[in-house]
């Protein structure tokens, strides 16, 4: 019913190599996410799925048939996706109740007026906007026109439904909802979803799937806890929520446990287990990745031999709190509960839980410099 | 060429994009492959004369015509008038655009209606009540001017470069003012806004922001004015010849007094064709390069200016340019269609309804050629605007290799003196053993040959304005290429469709050069009757008739918009 | 719709000699039904004439009106396209009926009255012949001109300097031979004094009568007297002049042309055109009519009583570019 | 230099009363979100202090001066301010170079050609655009065109601007890296900023205050750490992050310390806090608000006498987990730290804070019926 399956796949603007080699398997009624930084490719990619972009170089097959490749482009209207645009492409001279029954219009065997009718108006309380159905597009606001927008792609429950970044003009309280509504839809009509989002917290809640561009290349495509807790390469782990990554130097490396005895940059020396596939030897110089939640910290007491760190900054986000500890050169951002009682100046003692923590080589790419991507 | 390899902003994205369904294939395909019959055959017949015929092939007629010194003073007369003409358009046009289309200036429904009636004035007769007004001994202003200051000649001369200049940019200033507001209507709001909070002043904003994002349309109209002025025959004869200057239409035209010379007129006619053609690259050239979406993804707001302390100047500027354009050569008109006898003055025994009940009801030539008109003017808008509409969808949306030529193609028509198409019309639609010459078909191909160029332009400006992901929408939703063409592609031009069609709708009523000659009995046209009562001297009769039809089409337009009111993007 | 065609008996008609002939004709012409015929004559008058002729005959006439210019434009399109339409042919263009005749365009036919036209006004084998005959007269604003010009010397004068207006022979064939009248009677000097007086050029004969009607030029230097007759008519502030010098005379033809559809009809036409009925109707539209001995326009002079300048249309018919290129030249026009 | 005082403010589209009787005190060099539901009158409110839409009632005062008020508008363009635009705004025929620099085009007196470039090229470089412009906006993908927009109302640092959901379309990391950005910025200019989002984290992050509308009303206007920890309604409380809401009968009230003793409807009883402004009376059903970062989980014990709960869902977001308790009728969210091991249907006890809980009068609007606010 839904299986995708990319090989090989690449785009070119001009000199650009916006989408570069990609293969991905989706199985049917799957939930897939596609993550990566602004302008990696994601838009491109959904876009080449719905048959709008004619690749330059390899497959996508759907079920069995090849949908697109470069000589050949089954048309957008024959493919029975369902897609959410960036943009929203609502249509200004339409009304919200004819953009989003215009699907409808267009099955076959025809609906009934009256059962579209009902679907429609079903699919906008499902969205919150019961009762919007005469208003046009120019008479919402931006999260309206975005639910619309979602309304219209859910209500002809397509075999593949695309969404690109289907809810990020919604307020949580309302993609909590969505997101709900949505995996109560898939858990009903077993549609195949290919989801792009910029928010971790929905592509690791609702994903069978993640899979991680990077520049138009994959870099990891797993399960959300893989993507989590065992990130392919630096970059996946940094992009995939905050991390700390603090230069080391390996002591030794035990091969059977795949653990490194490293020094950090500021003293304190930990066991941590190798990235997948790396094997650091004695001397080298690496990266441990840790996550701001594997850190703790407690109040620093003068015969503690732990580190000392000094707190530079302190972020209240209500749930919790993100604070900024500064050890010599390195920042620490360490992820505490929303009652800790600390200030700017404060010194503190912390501990890194080095199971949680990831050995990885030395990075040398700006973008994971610790200066540029404070809390 | 190579407007096409210039990188070009998001349309490019669906350039190779091959559209799958066989429907859409077969709509494109018999849209290009009637262009291509429209135009291409009847150039072909042209352009064989020009090249000596069936039988012999030569160069010679090219060599005569462009070895006559006289050439060259009537191009740089063409080019004068057409230029200057352009300006004025656009000098006068852009603002009463701006005005009805993003300000609250009042009256904005007269407004619309006086630029209509500017370009539903025939030549001649506009001509005609210029030189009531201008001529140098006898005009009416000369002659106040002459009693007020005692001076021995008026200032004005109706019969000069700068007259004719001005009657013709009148006539012609309609399409700056339909297509220019059209694509304004569909300018969000946002985009000025964006502007204004960061400090800029309104002209600023008009200048740098509002205009250039309309430039398909300024661009649009800007060709048509150019090529049209340069093609126009009726008041560069009426004003032009009678001081000696002569223009490119004019030669031709009397290339074809007896015995004569296609081939000749058809040469110098390719000079015409060719600064069409200078004219459309110029015009793809530009907009290659930029993108000018106003009706996004995402819909926006639309405000109207309010015009402050400025509001009745406005006003006042705008009937002040009307007074010069509509309101004169229409108050001649009614006035000589009131009179017994022309140029005896209106007084109350020179005073009769007789013209009009002689048009009205004593010949029912009248009323079968207003039936005509009716049906072959409004066929011809219609299936013109289709048509444009789908061959600028494959020119802008699609761009098969080969549809840079499509373009040039539509556009050629509109450099043709219209004496001349319809001699190619003629010689390639009299051959054919269907029976279409002698019969109201073959006008409505005729008028399709000659207007495509309207249609074409106005789809193309408007088809520029929109996101291609709106229709992208569609068809994700199963809708067809076609459906999605006629419930949101379509629905989207709307303001420039609209704008084609009473652009070829008016042009189709007043066409007189191809209907002159393609008419037979039974299939005359309104503009056929209009000349006939000329050409016998029934002035106050021609006059009336004259403004029956204004009325008429006045009328119909209003109803067309009335129709298609419902503003495109619903803000 | 041509029963018996080019080959047919009528085709061997080439002259109505007695009855039977008539007979004849008119019976082929019955059984192609209907005659087209295009003219040049006032729509209504066209009308008219097709009236009586289908109350004469019971045949169907279509009429194709239109300007002179444009009907011999169609009628010669149609021609190179070999899909010639009409049956008779009427435009007042003796030297276009000359050089299509030269072409094996026409059919030579003498209707009845055939010796009643005279001979300038027709070509001796009856190829072409004129249905009406129109004087060329000078016109002027009785408002503004108190002492008209006499003739054509006279009106060469500083007098009338800045007050004349001229139709271009580039777009009147009544111009062209006018013109070329002028430069073989008068000579070229004549232009040069013309040309002086600064005329103004206009295209049409109906732009001449508005540019004097309104002012704008007080003097008209020819125009067709129909024209005059009707302005007079409507009561506008206009007179003519019959030039003490001498009045063009021109012929209006009538032809049927080769490969009709209906060519016994179109001759019956043709001959129905010299009727005395159509000619009085010619009359009553200031024309003069083209057969002998009958009464002026109203208003106007008889032939007999004028001096009638004579035309060689062959001459025109063959140097017609010349005389334009030399007019061109002089004046300044096109070309 | 960018004191706002917006009093009564008020505006309808048709019957629709879209904000209704608006105040709100703005220092100068402050950073206030606006914060509410989508379609709660944000962007319109946003749009009256910048001069676009003339209010219906009320008054917009900067710096003393009467900017917008139902007779008199001063126009945009001489407000000295700059707005990110929901939708972008971005000018289609201008490269992105020409569109940021624009503004400073406009300013007087004139800056030299040589300053703008350095300016331009500064701001495309903070928003990690460098070298992007001469594109056109048509060429960038969704987040690239939403930092263009960005950069256009930085570039000019005018002393007040308005941000309407200026980062919705970027990724978390870049986010953060935008919301220091613009952190650093204020730090250097002291503009004021009236800022837009949907996304709690970024609001109390930022924010010197944060005024949470519902339905145009202002519900509350406070610091963050108040807004989040003392709410002043139900609504707010719902709106400002996660939030349960459970059922209670009051036992007793203790004026002194404003301290409701309340049996929850499960059956525990706790000392809770009142709501500002509120004092239930013995036997008054309420509704207990406790933040799901305020309940801890312990596994079962036989001999605990604490309630039990049976897990009915766990939702791994990868920097923390929520785990979803069902305790006979109710539903509690409760955040755990992301190594939690819990599985559906495991019985577990837990432990609500009752100092961090509320106790609010019983809620009876239908949004905050519990069924619709899974996570
Ligand atoms: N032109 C209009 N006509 C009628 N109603 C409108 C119009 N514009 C906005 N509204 C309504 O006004 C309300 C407030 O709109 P506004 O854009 O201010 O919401 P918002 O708080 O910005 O929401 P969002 O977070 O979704 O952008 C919405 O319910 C919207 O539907
Ligand atoms: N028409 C175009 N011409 C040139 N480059 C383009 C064009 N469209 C997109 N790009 C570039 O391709 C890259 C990928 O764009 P895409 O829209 O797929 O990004 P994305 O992953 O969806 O980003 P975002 O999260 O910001 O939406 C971007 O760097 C963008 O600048
Ligand atoms: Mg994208
Ligand atoms: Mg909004």
């Amino acid at each position: 019913m839904g299986t995708i399956e990319i090989k090989g796949l690449s785009k070119n603007y001009g000199d650009l190599r916006v989408v570069d080699a990609l293969g991905l398997s989706i199985a049917d009624g799957q939930f897939v996410t596609l993550l990566g930084p602004s302008g990696c490719g994601k838009t491109t990619t959904l876009r080449m799925i719905a048959g709008f972009i004619t690749p330059d170089e390899g497959t996508i097959t759907v079920d069995g048939a090849v949908l697109s490749s470069p000589d050949h482009v089954v048309s957008p209207e024959n493919r029975g996706m369902g897609m959410v645009f960036q943009n929203y492409a609502l249509w200004p001279h339409k009304s919200v109740f004819q953009n989003v029954v215009y699907g409808l219009r267009m099955q076959r065997p025809k609906l009934r007026r009256e059962d579209m009718r009902d679907r429609v108006a079903a699919i906008l309380d499902t969205v919150g906007l019961a009762g919007y159905g005469d208003r046009f597009p120019g008479q919402l606001s931006g999260g309206q026109q975005q639910r619309v927008a979602l309304a219209r792609s859910l209500v002809t429950e397509p075999s593949i439904l695309l969404l690109d970044e289907p809810l990020s003009n919604l307020d949580a309280k309302l993609r909590d909802k969505m997101r709900d509504e949505l995996q109560e839809i898939q858990r009903r009509t077993n549609i195949t979803f290919v989801y792009v989002t910029h928010d971790q917290t929905e592509a690791m809640s609702m994903s069978d799937r993640i899979a991680v561009l990077r520049a138009g290349v994959l870099e990891q495509y797993a399960p959300p806890r893989q993507v989590y807790f065992r990130p392919a390469s630096v970059a996946v782990a940094d992009f995939m929520g905050l991390i700390n990554l603090i230069p080391a130097r390996v002591e030794s490396y035990d091969r059977p446990t795949a653990t490194a005895e490293v020094e950090l940059d500021f003293g304190a020396r930990l066991g941590v287990p190798a990235a997948d596939g790396f094997e650091p030897a004695a001397g080298e110089q690496v990266t441990v990745a840790v996550r701001p939640e594997s850190i703790t910290i407690r109040p620093a007491s003068a015969v503690d031999e732990d580190p000392f760190a000094e707190v530079s900054r302190v972020m209240m986000l209500g749930h919790l709190c993100y604070c900024v500890l500064r050890i010599g050169e390195v920042e620490l951002r360490v992820q505490t509960d929303n009652h800790v009682d600390l200030d700017r100046g404060d010194r503190v003692c912390f501990d890194i839980d080095p199971r949680r923590a990831s050995v990885f080589p030395a990075s040398t790419t700006s973008e994971s410099a610790p200066a540029k991507e404070l809390v | 060429m190579i407007d096409d390899q210039t990188s070009k902003p998001p349309a490019e994205r669906r350039a190779r994009h091959r559209r799958g369904s066989v429907s859409a294939k077969l709509v494109l395909g018999a849209a290009a492959a009637a262009l291509v019959v429209l135009v291409v055959y009847p150039l072909f017949w042209l352009v064989l004369g020009s090249l000596g015929g069936t039988d012999k092939f030569t160069f010679s007629n090219y060599l005569r015509v462009v070895s006559d010194p006289g050439l060259y003073d009537a191009l740089i007369n063409t080019l004068l008038i057409a230029t200057g003409a352009c300006v004025i358009s656009l000098v006068t046009g852009v603002p009463i655009a701006w005005l009805i289309s993003r300000t609250n200036i009042p009256g904005k429904g007269l407004l619309r209606m006086l630029t209509s009636v500017s370009f539903m004035i025939p030549g001649f007769l506009s001509a005609l009540a210029y030189v009531m007004l201008m001529a140098p001994n006898n005009g009416w202003l000369n002659r106040l001017v002459v009693s007020v200051t005692g001076a021995e000649k008026g200032p004005f001369n109706i019969y000069s470069l700068p007259g004719i200049t001005m009657v013709t940019s009148f006539g012609v200033m309609a399409y700056v003012v339909m297509l220019t507001s059209a694509a304004l209507d569909s300018v969000d709001s946002g985009v000025e806004q964006s502007a204004r909070i960061l400090g800029a002043s309104r002209w600023k904003i008009l200048m740098g922001i509002t205009l250039p994002l309309v430039t398909p349309a300024l661009l649009a109209s800007a060709l048509l004015v150019f090529v049209q002025s340069l093609a126009l025959f009726g008041s560069h004869a009426i004003l032009g010849l009678p001081v000696q200057i002569y223009t490119l239409p004019t030669r031709i035209y009397s290339l074809f007094a007896f015995p004569p010379d296609y081939g000749a007129a058809t040469a110098l006619s390719m000079m015409l064709v060719l600064l069409t053609v200078g004219c459309l690259y110029l015009q793809r050239w530009v907009l290659a390069r930029r993108s000018y979406i106003t009706t996004g993804g995402k819909a926006g707001v639309h405000e109207t200016h309010d015009l402050g302390r400025l509001k009745w100047p406005a006003v006042i500027g705008c009937h002040a340019f009307f007074a010069l354009a509509v309101y004169f050569p229409v108050g001649v008109l009614l006035l000589t269609s009131l009179m017994t006898a022309q140029g005896s003055g209106l007084t109350l025994d020179n005073f009769t309804f007789d013209n009009y009940f002689a048009v009205l009801f004593e010949s029912s030539l009248t009323r079968r050629a207003a039936i005509n008109s009716l049906i072959v003017a409004g066929s011809a808008a219609t299936l013109g605007v289709l048509l444009g509409a789908l061959i600028a969808y494959i020119n802008f949306r699609l761009k098969p290799r080969g549809a840079k030529v499509l373009d040039y193609l539509a556009t050629i028509p509109l450099g043709l003196p219209g004496i001349v198409l319809a001699v190619g019309l003629v010689l390639a639609w009299i051959r054919l053993p269907v029976a279409v010459y002698g019969t109201l078909a073959i006008l409505l191909i005729a008028y399709l040959t000659r207007y495509i160029p309207l249609g074409v332009r106005s789809a193309d400006s408007a088809l520029r304005q929109i996101d291609p992901s709106l229709e992208e929408a569609g068809r994700i939703s199963g809708g067809s290429w076609l459906r999605s063409m006629a419930e949101i592609t379509l629905p989207l031009m709307k303001g420039g469709l609209v704008a084609g069609w009473s652009l070829i709708f008016v042009q189709a009523i007043g066409e007189l050069a191809v209907a002159i000659m393609l008419f037979t009995v039974g299939t005359e046209t309104i503009a056929v009757a209009i000349y006939q009562r000329s050409e016998e001297g029934h002035f106050e009769e021609v006059a009336a008739l004259s403004m029956l039809v204004l009325i008429a089409t006045a009328l119909i337009l209003g109803l067309t918009r009335r129709l298609t009111r419902a503003s495109v993007t619903r803000f | 719709s041509t029963p018996d065609g080019p080959d047919g008996p009528s085709a061997s008609i080439t002259e109505i000699t007695d009855q039977a002939t008539l007979d004849t004709l008119v019976e082929a012409a019955h059984e192609e039904g209907r005659v087209v015929w295009y003219t040049s004559v006032p729509s209504e008058r066209a009308q008219q004439i097709a009236d009586m002729f289908t109350k004469e005959y019971d045949i169907e006439v279509v009429v194709q009106r239109s300007g002179g210019n444009d009907i011999l434009q169609r009628y010669l399109l149609e021609k190179e396209a070999k899909r010639v339409q009409n049956d008779v042919l009427t435009i007042s263009d003796p030297a276009a009926f000359i050089n299509l005749q030269k072409e094996n365009d026409l059919t030579c036919f003498k209707p009845r009255n055939f010796a009643d036209v005279p001979t300038y006004a027709k070509d001796a084998g009856g190829c072409w012949i004129s249905t009406r005959t129109n004087a060329m007269v000078m016109a002027y604003n009785t408002e503004q001109v108190t002492e008209p010009p006499a003739g054509w010397g006279d009106i060469v004068n500083p007098r009338f300097s800045g007050d004349l207006a001229y139709v271009d022979p580039n777009f009147s064939s009544g111009s062209l031979i006018v013109t070329a009248g002028l430069a073989n009677d008068l000579g070229w000097e004549w232009f040069d004094k013309l040309k002086a007086e600064q005329p103004f050029i206009v295209k049409s004969n109906n732009q001449l009568m508005e540019t004097v009607v309104l002012g704008e030029r007080s003097v008209a230097a020819f125009v067709n007297s129909t024209y005059v007759a009707e302005a007079k008519a409507k009561g506008q502030p206009v007179e003519w002049v019959f030039p003490e010098d001498g009045v063009y005379l021109v012929a209006a033809p009538s032809a049927v042309v080769s490969g009709a559809p209906n060519p016994a009809a179109g001759k019956l036409l043709a001959d129905f055109l010299l009727t005395e009925a159509v000619q009085q109707l010619m009359i009553e539209d200031g024309n003069y009519a083209a057969v002998d001995g009958m009464a002026p326009p109203e208003g106007q002079p008889a032939i007999e009583d004028m001096n009638v300048l004579d035309i060689d249309y062959n001459k025109i018919a063959t140097d017609g570019e010349s005389v334009r290129d030399q007019f061109n030249s002089l004046i300044g026009s096109a070309n």
